[in-house]
């Protein structure tokens, strides 16, 4: 077996769905944002996997790479960002359960 | 009495870093590692024991080999933590120091109760038992530290004796004037 | 080798990421939140993308669980109870039938091994990403620190801790 | 890639382990050596082994030097009751001795400690992997090693270790920042490799080409920083045993606590051995101008300069553990983030304006 394109777009799919499915189903803020983590985890694998596949030897890629050095710098901005919303918000209200922080709902 | 207030100088730059008194630190570790070692390397080395050190409770022999104790159990008494025992008993008329009446038939002290304060050799009228230089004591079992009386003249050994008491007692009985 | 390598990597990755939305404790997610950014690092590195990879452990693995942890220990916040059987067992479903459509799609046409570029692939080396991102992505870099900088100043607006009255439960 | 040649490269990263580990364990006696000296003492000088310690003379001086002394301190990790308190969370409570130990012995794999000329009459490092990135992949792993002391502190479930946690996190996350900060102008020096070998070539010559020389201020916020991230004293937050009993590792015992300990000795080595590369000239000698001798006599010279620079430096870890006392914790983060990191920024921008200059002038 030669390990091609399809195979670590195939990794990066099923990440994607472990982390899109674990923010539809958990309701703990934490895991929510890591599942989050997860999904921007697997584009930058099917981005760099895209960018090593369709360099040729006169024309090596480099977009995909740099794309994913902005990714993981925006990562880093939307944990501190995050984490700092959910620490105000367990100040406020005593809990990281989605389900109890619906004080815009009533 | 007046209170003086001290004013707290703001610290300067160079403290503020830290880096000089760091440094100066450092540079007393230095001179302190380049020191010689003043520890007393103990099985091997032996402190120096000042003289009138108070140790092990020992029971000691004049310089004739006679012991001295004769059982008057003054230190019995005295012992504070009851640690001394004695059975009396006297001296066989035959021997060379019959005039002396008595002497302990055993002589007991308990190592596990003694506190080394000194009351026996304070209070012992005939300068029969002495704390000396001994002063790590150990042992495998209770009764080992329970010191009977040839342990302790074992350790005790021989100490002069200026006076020699019973002998001038002697000599004055035999001139006739016996008190 | 590398065919090995890869798929111990890959289930790695995977069965790691899965136990993510499926544990109890946060400090168990975020556990296997960082064996899976490791196993996809190694995956990097499959790829031939040292540096992305050593940045992937560094940001990810070095900085972001630390983060995750270090909130998690601080609210030591109580364990919310897993999915119920039914939405879990859907969604497991859901996973199943997209794993398998994806696998359909992306197996429909093959590609083979990457192509030979030279004995260091340009994504190995840490100097053509220094130039490319400062000659031609210098406006976006530009832009990514500036959104750093908001971010930082968000952030402190944040969490700073505000007057009695608007702040509730901790001190 | 034959089995031979895997088999010879499993091996050397095996010897390599086997002396990481009997460096730190050596570590651990000049520590206590050092301790002693400073305090008046002799230090451990009683251990023997039959054979070695019976020898006439020689026996005894190494008796007296306490060379035997890792090896007892060994045995009683492996040989004393394995304490496991009931509390605790069992998996990560295993896991984090291991998790703590690892990151140590990983990066030493991109660690050069020679040099010797190949066959093609060029230098090259010895080394396991002389990778392009070396030195990120250092500071990428060693920053795993954090783990080993959060998960250690959160798993023993009470109060003492849970704050040396806490505090170890925090402390390691600011103090990277100045440490990569403090990295970079050496880099721009160099040319902007991040080869650890093209960094120490580059500094060959002699003691005035070294990197401490001309960056001063990037070499002392780096070992500031390398103290806190080793958690040596003043800086040792996570187990500050007069505030915390002994932080993170309050509940461990016997052979977990011999692999934190170790681990620990073996952070400060590889963080030692780092600083000798960038900024100590690596393994040339400081004074003469010519480089290295030839063959395999210039290669065991180069390990041995390396490995007494090293020393020294582990010496001077030792030397601040015993005279400073510990900063208080909101010093340590105050430290961090208000006074190196400005200055790590500051630095950085001065030297990519003279670095720039110099290019300027040059052309």
């Amino acid at each position: 077996m030669t390990i091609g394109l399809e195979h670590y777009l195939f990794v990066s799919v099923l990440l994607f769905a472990i982390g899109f499915f674990g923010v539809l189903l958990r309701k703990n803020t934490l895991v929510v944002f890591m599942c989050l983590e997860l999904m921007l985890s697997a584009s930058i694998l099917a981005l760099i996997a895209f960018s090593r596949y369709h360099s040729t030897p006169g024309h090596p890629l480099m977009e995909g790479n740099l794309l994913v050095m902005f990714i993981i710098a925006i990562a880093a901005c939307e944990v501190a960002v995050g984490l700092a919303i959910i620490v105000a918000l367990w100040r406020r209200n005593q809990t990281v359960e989605l389900s109890e922080i619906n004080e815009l709902k009533h | 009495m007046a209170i003086k207030v001290v004013e707290r100088k703001p610290l300067s730059l160079a403290e503020r870093t830290y880096l000089p008194q760091i440094i100066s630190g450092l540079g007393i570790t230095m001179k302190n590692m380049l020191k010689p070692a003043v520890t007393l390397e103990y099985p091997e080395e032996r402190p120096d024991i000042p003289v009138g050190y108070r140790g092990v409770p020992t029971l000691v022999k004049d310089s004739n080999g006679r012991e001295k104790c004769v059982s008057c159990q003054l230190c019995e008494f005295v012992c504070p933590p009851k640690a001394i025992r004695i059975t009396p008993g006297g001296i066989d008329e035959s021997s060379e120091d019959a005039h002396v009446e008595k002497a302990p038939q055993e002589f007991e002290i308990n190592m596990l109760r003694c506190i080394y304060c000194g009351y026996c050799q304070e209070v012992c009228p005939e300068e029969a038992i002495w704390l000396q230089n001994m002063f790590s004591l150990n042992g495998l079992s209770r009764e080992e530290l329970i010191f009977k009386k040839k342990k302790l003249y074992e350790l005790g050994g021989t100490l002069p004796d200026n006076h020699f008491k019973w002998d001038k007692k002697q000599d004055a009985e035999k001139a006739g004037n016996a008190h | 080798m590398k065919e090995i390598f890869f798929l111990i990597f890959a289930v790695l990755t995977i069965l790691t990421a899965l136990c993510v939305p499926l544990s109890r404790k946060p400090v168990n997610a975020a556990m296997n939140m960082l064996v899976s950014f490791v196993g996809l690092a190694a995956l990097f590195v499959l790829l031939e993308t040292y540096f992305l990879a050593v940045l992937q452990v560094m940001v990810y693995a070095g900085a972001i669980v630390v983060l995750f942890l270090f909130i998690i220990m601080l609210m030591d916040a109580n364990q919310s109870p897993p999915p119920k059987l039914v939405r879990f067992l859907a969604s497991f479903a859901a996973l199943a039938l997209l794993a398998v459509g994806g696998y359909y799609l992306v197996f429909g046409c093959g590609s083979g091994p990457y192509p030979e570029i030279s004995a260091a692939a340009p994504a190995a080396l840490s100097r053509t990403f220094g130039v490319e991102l400062f000659t031609k992505y210098l406006l976006p870099f530009q832009m990514t620190g500036f959104m750093l900088l908001i971010a930082m100043v968000g952030v402190i607006v944040v969490s700073r801790k505000h007057e009695p009255e608007t702040t509730g439960g901790e001190k | 890639m034959e089995l031979t040649h895997f088999i010879w490269l499993v091996t050397k990263a095996l010897l390599m382990i086997a002396v990481v580990m009997g460096c730190s364990a050596y570590a651990v006696l000049l520590e206590r050596k050092v301790a002693a000296a400073i305090q008046w003492r002799p230090g451990p000088n009683r251990t023997q082994i039959p054979i070695f310690g019976g020898l006439p003379i020689i026996g005894r001086i190494l008796t007296r030097i306490g060379i035997f002394q890792p090896v007892a301190d060994g045995l009683k990790f492996v040989f004393k009751e394995e304490p496991f308190p009931k509390h605790v969370n069992t998996f990560y409570f295993l896991l984090a001795p291991m998790v703590a130990f690892i990151p140590a012995m990983t990066t030493m794999t991109v660690m050069p400690f020679g040099v010797y000329t190949n066959e093609a009459g060029e230098a090259a490092p010895l080394v396991l992997a002389n990778l392009d990135i070396g030195i990120l992949f250092i500071l990428a792993v060693s920053s795993l090693g954090v783990y080993g002391i959060v998960l250690g502190g959160w798993a023993s479930n009470s109060k003492f270790p849970f704050l040396g946690g806490i505090r170890a996190s925090a402390q390691m996350i600011s103090y990277e920042l100045a440490m990569g900060m403090a990295l970079l102008p050496v880099l721009m020096w160099f040319g902007g490799s991040l080869n650890l070998f093209d960094i120490v070539q580059g500094q060959s010559a002699h003691m005035f080409k070294w990197t401490i020389i001309y960056q001063p201020l990037s070499a002392f916020i780096f070992l500031v920083a390398l103290f806190a991230e080793t958690n040596r004293l003043p800086f040792d937050m996570a187990e500050s045993e007069t505030d915390l009993v002994a932080g993170f590792n309050t509940e461990y015992g016997a052979f977990k606590f011999g692999l934190f300990f170790v681990g620990e000795y073996a952070h400060i080595i590889i963080g030692s051995g780092v600083f000798t590369l960038l900024f100590l000239g690596g393994w040339y000698p400081p004074f003469f101008t010519d480089a290295l001798p030839e063959g395999w006599i210039g290669s065991v010279l180069s390990v041995l300069i390396f490995f007494f620079k090293v020393l020294g430096l582990v010496f001077f870890f030792m030397w601040i553990r015993w005279t400073l006392p510990r900063f208080r914790y909101d010093q340590v983060m105050k430290l961090g983030w208000e006074r190196l990191l400005p200055l790590a920024i500051a630095n950085l921008v001065a030297y990519a304006i003279i670095i720039a200059l110099i290019a300027q002038i040059q052309n």
